[in-house]
This record gives C-alpha cells, sequence and structure tokens, in this order.
C-alpha cells in the first residue's frame, strides 16, 4: 500500500505529481495556518470568568492581506496549470508523429483497435482485440475514443490518463508510456451495474517487443 | 387623482406596433430575398422589440424602480452564459 | 405609524385557537412549516445513512453476506451478498437523498423558514399559504422518490448526478419507473423549492421590523436571501433538464440520445449549470448560521461584516460561472476547461475571507464551548479541508487524474458532512429552546460532537489517499482491480469507521427525541444572544410578536462597552442614545 | 416629463404598501417567480438552441411542417390577449368596473381561443405524422421527408419534434394554467366586485403573468416557426 500516487508512468505523470505536490504545499500552507490558528484560539481564548472579549468590528488591514495573498495564489496556479493543460489536453497537443490507436468502449469492455503494419488507422490491416491495450514505450501514442452505448471513461492510472468515452462524440487523448511493465486501465465514468469490472489491462512493450506482439497478435486476429 | 386614460401608456398604439412587427416579421420570413443569416439576425432583433414594448409597457417596467427593474434582469445574463458556453463546444 | 400597519395584520397574535389540524398538520406557521420540514429531513438523513451503512459493508467485505442482508430480496441481494445492481443503486439514491432531501431541506426547509420571520421581525412569511404548498409539495417529492425505492427494479442506478444517456435509456441502465419517479419527484421539488424560494426572498425584502436595515441582518439572513437567489434561479434549470429525461424516457425524444442527433453532454452542462449553485445552497445558508453561532460563543462581534456578506454574494455570483469544472474530462471544449478551470480557483479567495473572518472573530474572544459553539469551531475546521481539496480538483491537469476517484468523494463528504451537517448539528441544539420550549442535552450533545468528530475524519480523511491511488467512485467490488488489492484493509478500516460514525448518530437520534419530551425547560434566551427571535418566549408563539419589536443596531454587540452588567446587547433594546429608527415603511403617496 | 410622473402615480396604487421595497408583496413575489420561469425556459429554449446549432444536417423548413399563418393568426390572437389584459388594468385603476369586467372576459377567452388553437394544431400536426420522436413511420410527412430530406430536414426530424413539442408544450401549459387562474378570480373576485380603484393588486399581479406568457410566445414564434 502506497500513501502516494501510483508509479510515474508516462511523460504527463511528472508534471502532474509535481503541480499536485505545489498544490499539497499551497494548501498545506494554509490548513496549517487555519488549522493551528484555531486550535491556539480554542484554548487560549477559552472562557474565563471575569474576562471580557475585546470588543472589536474588524480590521481592513488584516482584510485586505488575507484577502490579497489567496487571490494572488489562485491567479498564479491557474496560470501555471492552464501550462499544462494545455499541453495535455489542448486543441493542438496531440505530437503529429503519435501512433494511432482506436479504442470503442461499450458496457462493459474495451475494443481496442491497432492499425496494423501499416501504422494507420482505417486500412484493412487493422484488428480489433478485446480488454488488452499494447502500447510501445518512448513514443506518443493517440488514442481515438468512441462509445457504442452510454459514456464511460478511459483511466490508466499510472499514466495520470483520463478522458471519457462519449456516445456520439469522438475524443482523443494522448499519451506517452516511459516504463515498460504491464498496468490496469480502468472504466472511470459509471456506465451501469457492470461498470465495476470493465477493466483492461495495458501492457507497455519496447519497440521490438511491440513489434513482435504486433505480427503475433495479427496473425491470432485474421483466424 | 383624477388621472384619466390619456395619463396611462397609450396601449392600443403599442398593440398597433406588435401587429406591424409581427406582420412584418412573417413576411420577412417567406418573402425577403436575402441571405439566411441576415433573416436570422433581423427576425431575432425585430422579436426583441416586440418583447421589449411588451416588458416596458405592459408590464410597466419602463415606470418602475430600478430595484423592481433588476428582479427581471437577473437571470438575463446567466441564461446567455449557458448558451453561450454550451454553444462554443461546436466551435472548437 | 409603521408598527400600526403590521400588527393590524395578525389580529389574534397570541390567541391561539386553530384545531390540531391547522395546527401542527396544514399549518400556514412559518415555525410549525420549519419544524415539519425537520422531522421529514431528519428521516431522510437517516435513511440516507442506512443506505450509506449497506454501500460501507460491501466496500469493506465485498462479496461476504451482510448482516442483516438476508432480511432483503434476492433480486437486490442473492443470499445476503449485496448484488451489483443493487449497490449501484445505493450510490445513487444515497447521494440523491442526501443532497435532495436531508441536506437541502434542513438547511433551506427548516431554518429559512424558522429563522427569517423571527430574525427579521416579521409576523409569518408574505406568502403563508403558498409557504404551506411548498412543505407538502416537498412531501410528495419526499414520498415519490422513497416509492421508487420499492417499485420494481428499484430506484436510480445513474449516480445522483444522472448522466444520459445511461439515464434515458432503461435497456441500458435496467431501471425504468425508478427513473421515471426519480424525474417526477425532482420536477416537484423544484417547485417546492421556487414556491419557498420566493417567499423567502419576498419575506426579507417587505417585511423587516422598523429599524433591521439591509447592514443590520444577521449573516444567517443574510445567507439564506442569497441562497434562496440561487435556488430560485437554478432549480428551473434542473426541472428543465429533468422535465427533458423524462420525455426522452417516455414519449420517445431524442434530447440526449447521440443516436437520433441529441448531445449527451448536454445532460452534464444542464444538470451542473444547476448543481454548482446547487453546492453552494448546501453550504451558505450553513457559513450563515456558523457565523451568528461563532459570535455568541466568542462573545464578539462578528470581525469584517460587511465583507462576510460581500463574500457570500461573491461565492453565489462567482457560483454561476464554475459548472465546467465537473466535466474536465467530459470531452468538452479544453479552451472552456481553462476558464472554468479560473473561475474555480477564484471562488477560494472569497471563502478565504469568511474562514480568516470567523478565525478573527474568535481571537481575543471569551469562547464559550457549548454544544453549538463546538460544532461551529469543527465546521470551520473541516469546511477548510473540503475546499481545500476542492483546488486540487480545480487545476485541471491534477484533476485528470483525481477526477472520478475517491479523492472527490472525500472532497464532497468534507464540505457537506464537515461543512453542511456539522452546522446542522450546531444550529439544531441552538434554536432548538425556540423550537420546541426545550434544550438539547448538553452532556450527550458534547458526547455526540467528540464522537462524531474523530469518526467522521477517519472515515472520510483516508478516502484522500485511495484517491491518490487512482481507487475509482462508485465502483461495486475494488477488489476487482489488481491495483487496488493493497488498499483493501483501508477499505475495511474506513468501512468499520463508518460504522461507529452511524453508530454514533444514535446518540443525537435519542438526545433529540429525548429532550423533544423530557428535556430541561428552556429560558427565554438562553445562549445570550442579541437577534429579535430571543425576545420571544421559547417556543415562540403563533404570529411570534404582539407588536414588532423596534431594531436599535445589528446583532453581533457582544462585550459592547456600552453595556457593563452582561456582555451582550440585544437588537431591539433601546439604550438612552438611540434614536428610533426613520420609518421604513414606504410612503405609499 | 409630466406625462410619465402621472404615470408613476397610478402604478403606485394606494394600497397598503409593505414596509421595505415599496413594492407590495404579491407583485414582488411575482417578479421573483417570473425571474424563476426565465430560467425554467432558459433550460428549455437553450436546449433548442443548443441542439440546433450542433446539428450538421438540415433543419426543416418551418413552413414545410408546421401552419405558420395558423400560428401567426394564434400569435396574433395571444398578443391582443394582452392588451385585453392591460385594459383591464387600466379599467380597475380608474374604478371602472365595468371595463374590468369586460376586459378580462375579452382576455380569458382569447387565452382559451389560444390553448384551443393549439390542440387543433398539435392534433393535425400528429395526424399529418409530426411527433415529438420525429416523423411518424408511414405517414404523409414521412413520405414527403424522403422526396425532399432537405426541405423536410429528414435527419433531424427527431431534435425538431423534440423540441418543438416540449417548447410549444410547455408555453401551452402556462397559458392553461394563465386561463385557470384568471378564471378562478373571475367568478371569485371580479364579477363580485372585490377590486376597487384602491386596490386591484389581483388584477395587476395577473396581468404581469399573462404578459410574461405572451412574451414567450413572442420570441418562441419567432425561433421556432419562422427562423
Ligand atoms: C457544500 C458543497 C460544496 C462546496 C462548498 C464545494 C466547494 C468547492 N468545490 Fe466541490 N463538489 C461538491 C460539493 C461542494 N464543493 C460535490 C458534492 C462534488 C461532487 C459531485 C459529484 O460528482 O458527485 C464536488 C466536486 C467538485 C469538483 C469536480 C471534481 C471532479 O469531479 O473531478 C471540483 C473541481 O473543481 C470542485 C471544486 C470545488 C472548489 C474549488 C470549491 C471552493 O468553493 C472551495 C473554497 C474554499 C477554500 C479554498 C477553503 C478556505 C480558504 C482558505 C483557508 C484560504 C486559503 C486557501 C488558498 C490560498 C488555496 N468540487
Ligand atoms: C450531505 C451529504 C452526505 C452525507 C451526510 C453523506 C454521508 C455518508 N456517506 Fe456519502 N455521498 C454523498 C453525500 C453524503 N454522504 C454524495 C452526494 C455522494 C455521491 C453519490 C454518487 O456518486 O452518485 C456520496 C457517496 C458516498 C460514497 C461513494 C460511493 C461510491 O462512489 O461507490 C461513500 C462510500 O463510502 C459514502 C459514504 C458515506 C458515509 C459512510 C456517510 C456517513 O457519514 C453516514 C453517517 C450517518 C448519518 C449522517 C445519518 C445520521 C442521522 C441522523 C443524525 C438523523 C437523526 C434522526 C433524527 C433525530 C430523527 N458516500
Ligand atoms: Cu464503463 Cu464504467
Ligand atoms: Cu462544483
Amino acid at each position: 500500500m502506497h500513501w502516494w500516487l501510483p508509479l510515474k508512468g508516462s511523460t504527463f505523470a511528472g508534471d502532474i505529481d509535481g503541480l499536485f505536490l505545489a498544490i499539497l504545499i499551497i494548501t498545506g500552507i494554509a490548513f496549517v495556518v487555519v488549522e493551528a490558528g484555531l486550535i491556539w484560539f480554542v484554548i487560549k481564548y477559552r472562557q474565563r470568568p471575569g474576562r471580557k472579549a475585546f470588543y472589536t468590528h474588524g480590521n481592513t488591514r488584516a482584510e485586505v492581506i488575507w484577502t490579497t495573498i489567496p487571490a494572488v495564489t489562485m491567479v498564479a496556479l491557474g496560470l501555471i496549470s492552464n501550462h499544462y493543460w494545455v499541453r495535455i489536453k489542448g486543441r493542438n497537443s496531440v505530437p503529429a508523429n503519435a501512433y494511432p490507436i482506436a479504442i470503442h468502449a461499450k458496457q462493459f469492455e474495451w475494443q481496442v483497435t491497432y492499425p496494423g503494419a501499416d501504422g494507420q488507422l482505417g486500412t484493412p490491416d487493422d484488428f480489433t482485440v478485446r480488454n488488452q491495450l499494447h502500447v510501445p514505450v518512448g513514443r506518443p501514442v493517440v488514442v481515438h475514443l468512441s462509445s457504442e452505448d452510454v459514456i464511460h471513461s478511459f483511466f490508466v492510472p499510472v499514466f495520470r490518463v483520463k478522458q471519457d468515452a462519449v456516445p456520439g462524440m469522438d475524443i482523443k487523448a494522448w499519451f506517452q508510456a516511459t516504463v515498460p511493465g504491464q498496468y490496469e486501465l480502468g472504466c472511470a465514468e459509471l456506465c451501469g451495474m457492470g461498470h465495476y469490472r470493465m477493466r483492461a489491462q495495458v501492457f507497455v512493450h519496447t519497440p521490438e517487443e511491440y513489434d513482435a506482439w504486433m505480427k503475433q497478435a495479427a496473425q491470432e486476429a485474421k483466424q | 387623482m383624477e388621472t384619466t386614460q390619456h395619463k396611462l401608456p397609450n396601449y392600443m398604439l403599442i398593440w398597433l406596433y406588435l401587429f406591424v412587427l409581427t406582420a412584418a416579421e412573417v413576411l420577412f420570413a417567406f418573402e425577403m430575398p436575402i441571405s439566411q443569416l441576415a433573416k436570422i439576425v433581423c427576425l431575432l432583433v425585430l422579436a426583441v422589440v416586440k418583447a421589449l414594448l411588451v416588458a416596458l409597457f405592459f408590464m410597466h417596467l419602463k415606470f418602475e424602480r430600478w430595484r423592481l427593474r433588476v428582479v427581471f434582469m437577473i437571470p438575463l445574463p446567466l441564461a446567455a452564459i449557458l448558451v453561450l458556453a454550451v454553444i462554443t463546444e461546436k466551435l472548437w | 405609524m409603521t408598527s400600526v400597519a403590521a400588527t393590524t395584520r395578525v389580529p389574534h397574535a397570541h390567541h391561539d385557537d386553530r384545531s390540531f389540524l391547522r395546527k401542527y398538520i396544514f399549518s400556514t406557521d412559518h415555525k410549525i412549516i420549519g419544524i415539519q420540514f425537520l422531522f421529514v429531513s431528519l428521516f431522510f438523513l437517516l435513511l440516507g445513512g442506512v443506505l450509506a451503512m449497506q454501500m460501507r459493508w460491501q466496500l469493506g467485505f465485498p462479496g461476504k453476506p451482510m448482516p442483516g442482508g438476508g432480511l432483503l430480496p434476492e433480486s437486490m441481494a442473492a443470499g445476503g451478498v449485496i448484488l451489483p445492481e443493487y449497490y449501484v443503486q445505493l450510490v445513487s439514491m444515497h447521494g440523491t437523498f442526501m443532497v435532495f432531501f436531508a441536506i437541502m431541506p434542513l438547511l433551506v426547509g427548516v431554518y429559512a423558514n424558522f429563522l427569517i420571520p423571527l430574525k427579521i421581525g416579521a409576523h409569518d412569511m408574505a406568502f403563508p399559504r403558498i409557504n404551506m404548498a411548498s412543505f407538502w409539495a416537498a412531501f410528495a417529492a419526499g414520498l415519490l422518490m422513497f416509492a421508487s425505492l420499492f417499485v420494481p427494479e428499484g430506484g436510480i442506478r445513474s449516480g445522483w448526478t444522472n448522466y444520459a444517456p445511461l439515464s434515458a435509456r432503461p435497456d441500458l441502465s435496467g431501471v425504468t419507473i425508478g427513473q421515471l419517479l426519480w424525474c417526477v419527484s425532482i420536477v416537484v421539488l423544484g417547485l417546492s423549492s421556487v414556491m419557498g424560494s420566493v417567499n423567502y426572498i419576498t419575506t426579507i425584502i417587505n417585511h423587516r421590523a422598523p429599524g433591521m436595515t439591509w447592514f443590520r441582518m444577521p449573516l444567517s439572513v443574510w445567507a439564506l436571501f442569497i441562497t434562496a437567489i440561487l435556488a430560485v434561479l437554478a432549480l428551473p434549470v434542473l426541472q428543465g433538464a429533468a422535465i427533458l429525461l423524462l420525455f426522452d424516457q417516455t414519449i420517445g425524444t431524442h434530447f440526449f440520445d447521440p443516436a437520433a442527433g441529441g448531445q449527451a453532454l448536454l445532460w452534464q452542462h444542464l444538470f451542473w449549470f444547476f448543481g454548482h449553485p446547487e453546492v453552494y445552497i448546501l453550504i451558505l445558508p450553513a457559513m450563515g448560521m456558523v457565523s451568528d453561532i461563532v459570535a455568541n460563543g466568542s462573545r464578539k462581534p462578528i470581525f469584517g461584516y460587511h465583507s462576510m456578506v460581500f463574500a457570500i454574494i461573491a461565492i453565489a455570483f462567482l457560483g454561476w460561472l464554475v459548472w465546467g469544472h465537473h466535466m474536465f474530462m467530459s470531452g468538452m471544449n479544453p479552451t472552456l476547461g481553462s476558464s472554468f478551470m479560473v473561475s474555480t480557483l477564484v471562488i477560494a479567495v472569497p471563502s478565504a475571507v469568511k474562514v480568516f473572518n470567523w478565525m478573527g472573530t474568535m481571537w481575543r474572544g471569551n469562547l464559550r464551548f457549548h454544544v453549538p459553539m463546538l460544532n461551529a469551531t469543527a465546521f470551520v475546521a473541516m469546511f477548510v479541508i473540503g475546499g481545500l481539496s476542492g483546488i486540487y480538483m480545480a487545476a485541471t491537469p491534477v484533476d485528470m487524474f483525481i477526477h472520478d476517484t475517491y479523492f472527490i468523494v472525500a472532497h464532497l463528504h468534507y464540505v457537506l458532512f464537515g461543512g453542511s451537517l456539522f452546522a446542522l448539528f450546531a444550529a439544531i441544539p441552538y434554536w432548538f429552546p425556540k423550537m420546541f420550549g426545550r434544550m438539547m442535552s448538553e452532556r450527550w450533545g458534547k458526547v455526540h460532537f467528540w464522537l462524531t468528530f474523530v469518526f467522521y475524519n477517519l472515515t472520510f480523511f483516508p478516502m484522500h489517499i485511495l484517491g491518490n491511488a487512482g481507487h475509482m467512485r462508485r465502483i461495486y467490488d475494488p477488489t476487482q482491480y489488481d491495483f487496488l488489492k493493497p488498499y483493501q484493509p483501508m477499505n475495511e478500516f474506513i468501512s468499520i469507521a463508518a460504522f461507529l460514525l452511524f453508530a454514533t448518530q444514535l446518540i443525537f437520534f435519542v438526545n433529540f427525541w429525548y429532550s423533544l419530551f423530557k428535556g430541561e425547560k428552556a429560558p427565554q434566551n438562553p445562549w445570550e444572544d442579541n437577534g429579535l427571535e430571543w425576545s420571544l418566549p421559547s417556543p415562540a408563539p403563533h404570529g411570534n410578536w404582539e407588536r414588532v419589536p423596534t431594531v436599535y443596531r445589528g446583532p453581533y454587540e457582544f462585550s459592547s462597552p456600552e453595556v457593563s452588567d452582561r456582555d451582550y446587547l440585544p437588537q431591539h433594546e433601546k439604550r438612552p442614545t438611540d434614536r428610533e429608527p426613520a420609518s421604513t415603511t414606504a410612503p405609499s403617496h | 416629463m409630466t406625462h410619465a410622473t402621472a404615470t408613476v402615480d397610478l402604478m403606485r396604487p394606494p394600497f397598503p404598501a409593505e414596509p421595505g421595497s415599496g413594492v407590495y408583496s404579491n407583485k414582488l413575489g411575482m417578479w421573483v417567480f417570473l425571474a424563476s420561469d426565465v430560467m425554467f425556459f432558459t433550460a428549455l429554449i437553450g436546449t433548442y438552441i443548443i441542439l440546433r446549432f450542433g446539428v450538421s444536417q438540415p433543419w426543416a423548413h418551418p413552413n414545410a411542417v408546421l401552419n405558420v399563418p395558423l400560428t401567426a393568426f394564434n400569435t396574433f390572437l395571444l398578443i391582443c390577449s394582452s392588451v385585453s389584459m392591460v385594459k383591464a388594468f387600466a379599467a380597475i385603476s380608474q374604478g371602472d368596473q365595468r371595463g374590468l369586467k369586460l376586459w378580462l372576459l375579452i382576455t380569458i377567452l382569447a387565452g382559451a381561443s389560444f390553448v384551443s388553437v393549439q390542440v387543433v394544431e398539435y392534433i393535425k400536426l400528429v395526424g399529418h405524422g409530426f411527433t415529438p420522436a420525429g416523423f411518424r413511420e408511414g405517414s404523409t410527412l414521412a413520405e414527403h421527408a424522403v422526396s425532399d430530406p432537405v426541405k423536410y430536414g429528414a435527419a433531424t426530424a427527431g431534435l425538431y419534434g423534440s423540441t418543438f413539442f416540449t417548447m410549444t408544450g410547455f408555453h401551452g401549459f402556462h397559458v392553461t394554467c394563465g386561463v385557470i387562474s384568471m378564471t378562478y378570480l373571475y367568478f371569485t373576485k371580479v364579477l363580485p366586485g372585490k377590486y376597487s380603484r384602491q386596490d386591484y393588486r389581483g388584477i395587476e399581479t395577473i396581468g404581469l403573468y399573462w404578459h410574461f406568457v405572451d412574451l414567450v410566445w413572442i420570441i418562441l414564434f419567432t425561433i421556432v416557426y419562422l427562423i
């Protein structure tokens, strides 16, 4: 059991975890200030006989300070987050050389279509595998998400990637895996009573392994 | 308060405006040889003018205090925000 | 001249000769209506808790027969083991009951009704009969929703958010009648809420006592006023959406059905355009009442009254601009996502103002820790945690990871339980004497508070860690995933804490009922507070005041140097230096 | 502008004013309710705009499917009823009981006729095959749509039916509620002469509702029947 975020398995993971940490620090400071302050006040100013509270209606200077600091922090945080956001999900974020994979979600499975030997979707050598996502390491991959019936959500925790698959929409999501291995893909959007078991395996291969797997899988799919 | 009819807005006149504008709209929609977009814009303008006539004169907003006008105005930007934001969906 | 018009409105203020039915069932008295709301929504709170316990059993001990599960029909729990379809229904109905039938009516139905006239010095609401209709509509809505648990297939199975097309397609979700009942119930509830809110708004604008200027209103009244504005504008949108969803299922329309050109995301936009203002409907009244109680407990004027008011207004206004933060991963235009992120982050600013002003109020106070004050302090401490976890989700890249995980579940319980419900645990004993003429037990209140505080944190704090591990929400059996198997002990721990949390609530339950009949008789002003309601006997009589009091100052004049023998100065107490207020009655000519 | 000032006085008649805003509660409450109703229609009309904006295939020409002249007449009827409503208000604000009775009756009748015409329209439309689910299989409209898919918006008929019936239906529902409440007031308050120059709050309040319903129709007529 980890107490922290899972393995960093994609190029985004570092950025996202870094941002998470930054927010943890900002909110951590706010948290400590508020909670420690409360505890201190609770102890120090608890009722004592004969004491009268300090009569005041406020203090403009203090209020300006504690309005400005959060305001500045939040705007800065917004700008920084947006920088990453545009790189991850922005309109033109998908790298031109990204390797295409189509994923069709339906109650309750993932149909993953690979481009075959020519590296292009929509050609006759495409083939489809259920509930297995194989990707090469170190290469941007773009998944074309579609859905048969209801909304599902493509979620690979180690890649830090999540994207809903919405019926009637054609949505792209991209990532670049960095660590070879076997991981899990889950459905993150309630899609019916089988939502909990709508999972798939993710295999991150080295390029050679990937080619080998591709040949074999294409063969199997033909039969 | 011996105010008589002429102290109120001339409702019959407003009625006439509304009638004319409605007729204009119908003619406009089907007889005008202009582009679809221009047509839509003109029709919407006409509709808004008519709606304003009703709100200002029949609902007396023209004669009310500001605080009451505000009540009616608050939802309008919200409605606009909702529709515009969702429409941008299609523009990307 | 002013109070003449006012007093003549209720000629029989203290001669209460109404029949039982008129007095307690079809009452138009705002206080009785508030109390009716109290009983009904506490029932739904309990029901929501019972549903949560079943969920927690399944999550902590997946596949094991639930104690008492044998009593459930085989279609829900086979051999006592909860079935996936029943689990999904549990989640959805838990969220629905808690949000729409427990917390919202508790905060708004109970306290807007009970407090507004009492705190602004009115005899009743502006439209007492519409007020009564509002309660009965809410009651009917509650019955419909409750009934949906017992129809074939049970209640909804698409989350409290009812995302289409799942919710619109019985063939895909597996529920028909339950979903229809949900839609109808929500439309009726919206009607109730609109009727109520029109009443609250009109009453606050038109029926304030002489001298009760806008900036002498207690913050609770301000918060309820702004909440009513939110409700009056937000609920119709939900009603509209629910009607479209209903039509999609019944008369064959295609609003949300992409196969026929409809848009799946349209539902989400409509729902969250309502939904985010809704979550502020669930917190603003809590903040208002906590402000009153913190000032009372600190024996100090509220720190920065005006900025507290403006912060309420700012939160409410910004609340309309952020709904898209629930949809960052939905495939919505990412540029729109950026603007929703910024507006969401900005809400931290007025929230910060509120938090720091509460702290400023306690600073150098003379803190009296009666049960309401304990809970109000816990509100501040817990709301901050929930609010701060909101920041992670507002940052879109981080939300990409934590969206739809237990991090969200942790957030929402910190704001809704740590926030709204703790505020209610403060408000219920605080105004209990004015409602029923008796005090709730302080001792048991303290026991309940401490146990709740501990078990609550043990239940919900670990959910952040589950979220960080990528634990999805709304899943029936986490052990299906290999990467979640190591976290099963934590799920078990949470479940046990949750059971203890629930058990602790029984203390509250008993304390509530016991005090209702056997509690100590309440004095007129047990908390030594300044509000107008404390100028009335406990319980407050029908028609409230024989003659509406005149207000000379704001509601938070604690420890004022003007008085030396006690540390509070009621709003209606005339001091030698006070002048009669200029008439607040607008001259008709 | 003396003209306006005199009018302002008429708008604030001498009933027991409430303390506070100077606007009596019924009227204020009605305005707040109308603001809420704006949001309700926002959900419906907004949905229509969003869906229509979102489709890539052609949308049906309104006059191919709907009977525009009939509805134009209906629109005219509703506008007239708004005028008669305001005349009723003007009458009682001058203490003219007969005027009130007459004009309110006209309003009720015009409103009822509007609903009746709408019912007839619905029946005809459904008869031709236009339903909330789109063009009914095998109906005249469905056949037309096959021969001229652009003019009849064959591909978007489902959305057209959904939005059309929902928007006009809920408007009709509002009109019906208005007619019922006015009829109720007519028998309980107007005929017994309970309104007077001193107090005609009920008339002004129901009038606001009625004009609002008219206003919504003005928008709906344009965007549903003409565009
Ligand atoms: C009472 C209810 C309530 C309240 C008040 C809030 C308040 C906030 N919420 Fe929350 N929210 C919910 C109820 C609520 N929420 C619910 C029920 C859901 C889940 C719905 C579902 O999907 O089922 C949800 C989901 C939710 C999401 C969607 C997550 C997802 O699904 O991916 C987001 C994203 O931005 C969010 C953000 C926020 C923010 C930024 C605030 C802010 O208003 C918080 C502001 C407060 C503070 C920040 C703390 C005080 C400030 C200080 C101490 C100052 C110093 C601070 C800084 C400098 C940072 N909330
Ligand atoms: C105010 C709202 C509220 C409250 C109080 C709670 C209380 C609890 N909630 Fe829940 N919860 C939600 C709102 C709330 N919840 C929402 C909106 C969701 C999302 C739903 C969705 O995904 O669609 C959710 C989802 C949710 C989940 C996620 C399920 C999933 O995603 O699979 C879990 C899991 O543990 C959970 C657990 C609990 C527990 C253990 C409690 C415990 O705190 C319960 C303890 C018991 C009580 C609080 C009852 C006490 C009763 C009284 C005090 C009454 C006394 C009566 C009288 C005096 C007459 N809740
Ligand atoms: Cu598919 Cu959840
Ligand atoms: Cu939100």
